[in-house]
């Protein structure tokens, strides 16, 4: 085998000794390529060159040979930091395969069920930027028309955010009431993240109950981007703005709530801040952007209208996004 | 200031024509021996890629002068079918670690400036250039 | 800069031209780390090579110039492949520095406390293989001496294993009752993990439930690696073998459950399988030999056992560690 | 079959000693100069790791037959104060990035075989072997 490829490489090697053509230097690079994908050392490669050497020219002075021996000596050195380069690409397959499964556990510890209520049609699309998502959606819902939605958001990216939210699942999943308001469940999950995660580690949630007899929405936020209600009436779009404290700075927090009553048509567009802040080429996208994209799409299901917004604000971020990407929208019918 | 001259590529041998107007380019601009070897490395990987990937294209060569400092720019132009996820390609052994070669991030490496464009269908535009120090 | 770095590759090349002497060739070699450190590529190498063998010997014939060409042509791929090493080592750091605020997190989500209890010395060591740790200890425990502990291992390791931990914790921490028997523990974290994972996924588990006032150790096992019993009369080691499926097979699994009273200077031993199917170039590490490392401290605290366990098995295994490594020792007093 | 010598390591011209030693040990085994070259690294790096990190130990150089099969042993023992991580010094990109040398991973590649037996307080004792093919 190394012999093999010693009688090649003085093949090469002659040819181009012969003549100083491009071609020959071409067959050489080729064959360089192949002798790296062997794991062939460079210290290999001069000593490949000197036996071939050695061969074609006998009678060369013995200075040629011992500068080829001091070029094997220092060569040593790369040949092993090509070898770690070898270990490092194995290893970072190695870490790509397992964020792959971890992600896919995640997604199977954080699942949750959209409802399905009266009058009401769901649109929901979450798209992480890297493996993990930092942002996550929960649904608890019970026969009776009672729903709760909650929206959060990890303060941090990859897969320290992925862990914490994790938690804010189980909080939830331990409270397990459909019918509790949002003050409760901001409070109790408020306490849960000030207890269990350290002191630079924050979530932004918003929390909405909705009464599918009263098609009323009772809401409150933990320091989250705000959702829009879109009046049918008006055709306009207005904040709807609630105080409260992020989750996690202090276990006193307590949070506002508020109510709206949806009429037919209505929309209430709930998002994470990877919506908001996609940045294009001439700045910042502000809200009238994705206001306008779900008007053009208004009298479409609620799932087309998300799906075409993501859509349309990846297009104009020239496929580069910077945040994950979280958008429902509850759309009265 | 520029001067170009081109390649069109059909076969494997145009890959030889382009190294070889690469590296004649390059040496008359002044660049030495092993800076030499880095532009034909990098022209004969964009020039293998078109051979391989789109059938067909060109590897045009010019001269650019800029602030008094001479350099050289390769522009791989085809009009093959695009490359569906430049991240992809873009990434640290990809397509190096089967002994492919260098890849783009190679050609990225052997040159100051590199730059991509691509559309899926229509084909793809990559330039990169060398400033001689 | 780099006509410095010529300069002395010319010096040093000279010398050992002057005179082949080991000498030279470290001085030589010595040199080429600092040039990989400076990023040198090797085409840069033979390049310098090649200026200094011409300032040196000119009358030499072409033929040797024409080889050096021909050599930096062969190794400009060489030299594409240490840059890619510099990018992997700087992509590996930064994936260092991502998984370690993620450790964190999970050390602080999955954080508890030992309890103190009369009567019993506690030893606990849980070294996690890579950063994140598979294996997980949960103690729970109140005033009037009752006190849980579970040690589980997830069927995985790294990432996927320890987000999954994180439920294991969730599903304690919402029971939060420290005078709970092992079989109901048990079957409800089965149920918990059964719904929230994956089919492939899967946590082994050993639960005692001690009681201080009667120096009572009930225990139960979900797949677990067996505790062993140390009788101090006798100075013998029995294995605490008990049935039960794997957390996550079945949600009807149930578990036995079986007691033993500690008398003075009896331990209880509980690990999981990184402690016992460690391998040595002779093979595997059987229980034997761990039963002897402790007997060599046996007069010591529980926790210089635990960790002169640790300390020998690793020395055993050449540092090359397997699994993560979890060992509790209770041990009455 | 074996057959011994050692070289002490106390300033930096034993290492020099110890690498002469391995190299003569190596050609006499009929190694080729590349694998001289290679063996002579290892023990260089194990040397200086003694000189650097130790104050002062032993470089020993054994010739080994196995099954009819040639070798050389290198046996790098001190009595300083033990490596505390082992994990960590055997790590890719510990030692090499800051281009402190080729470290015990290198010495690992450059050898067949590896093996190292530390404790704090006590010292260090590492042996590789490396076989003639
Ligand atoms: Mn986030
Ligand atoms: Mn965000
Ligand atoms: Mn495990
Ligand atoms: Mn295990």
């Amino acid at each position: 085998m190394v012999q093999k490829i010693g009688s090649q490489y003085k093949e090469i090697l002659n040819q181009y000794m012969q003549r100083q053509s491009e071609q020959n230097l071409y067959v050489g690079q080729n064959f360089s390529r192949q002798l790296i994908s062997e794991n062939t050392s460079p210290e290999d490669v001069i000593s490949m060159h000197k036996a071939a050497m050695q061969e074609l020219y006998e009678e060369m002075p013995d200075t040629v040979w011992h500068s080829f021996d001091f070029l094997i000596e220092m060569m040593i050195n790369y040949g092993l930091a090509l070898q770690e380069r070898q270990s490092l690409l194995q290893r970072q397959e190695e870490l790509r395969m397992e964020m792959d499964l971890a992600a896919n556990v995640q997604a199977t510890l954080l699942k949750t069920t959209m409802p399905s209520l009266d009058g009401l049609d769901i649109g929901l699309l979450s798209v992480p930027l890297r493996k993990m998502n930092g942002d996550y959606i929960y649904f608890i819902s019970d026969e009776n028309g009672h729903a709760g939605i909650a929206v959060a958001d990890v303060i941090g990216k990859g897969l320290p955010a992925a862990l914490c939210m994790s938690m804010v699942k189980f909080g939830m999943d331990s409270m397990n009431d459909s019918m509790a308001f949002p003050r409760e469940v901001l409070s109790t999950i408020n306490r849960i993240v000030e207890k269990s995660v350290d002191d630079s580690m924050f979530v932004s949630m918003f929390y909405g109950r909705y009464e599918a007899e009263t098609s009323i929405l009772t809401y409150g936020s933990a320091g989250h981007e705000p959702a829009m209600l879109y009046r049918a009436e008006t055709g306009e779009f207005e904040e709807l703005t609630v105080k409260g404290l992020l989750l996690g700075v202090s276990p006193m927090a307590t949070y506002e709530e508020k109510e709206v009553e949806l009429k037919k048509n209505d929309m209430v567009i709930m998002m994470t801040d990877g919506v908001t802040e996609g940045r294009t080429a001439e700045g910042f996208i502000d809200r009238q952007v994705i206001n306008e994209l779900i008007l053009r799409k208004i009298d479409e299901p609620a799932q087309v209208m998300v799906q075409y917004v993501y859509d349309e604000l990846v297009r104009l971020q020239n496929a580069e996004l910077s945040d994950d990407f979280t958008l429902v929208i509850y759309k009265k019918v | 200031m520029s001067n170009q001259s081109s390649v069109e590529i059909q076969t494997e041998w145009d890959i030889v024509a382009a190294r070889q107007l690469g590296r004649n380019v390059a040496k008359e601009l002044g660049f030495g021996t092993v800076d030499q070897a880095r532009i034909t490395t990098a022209i004969s990987e964009l020039a293998r890629n078109i051979y391989l990937y789109a059938g067909q294209g060109k590897i045009e060569i010019q001269r650019l002068t800029e602030n008094g400092i001479n350099g050289i720019l390769i522009i791989a132009a085809d009009s093959g079918p695009g490359i569906p996820d430049i991240r992809k390609v873009m990434e640290d052994g990809f397509s190096t670690s089967g002994g492919l070669g260098a890849g783009l991030p190679g050609v990225k490496r052997l040159m100051d400036d590199f730059k991509i464009e691509t559309t899926l269908g229509e084909g793809t535009d990559i330039r990169a250039t060398k400033w001689l120090r």
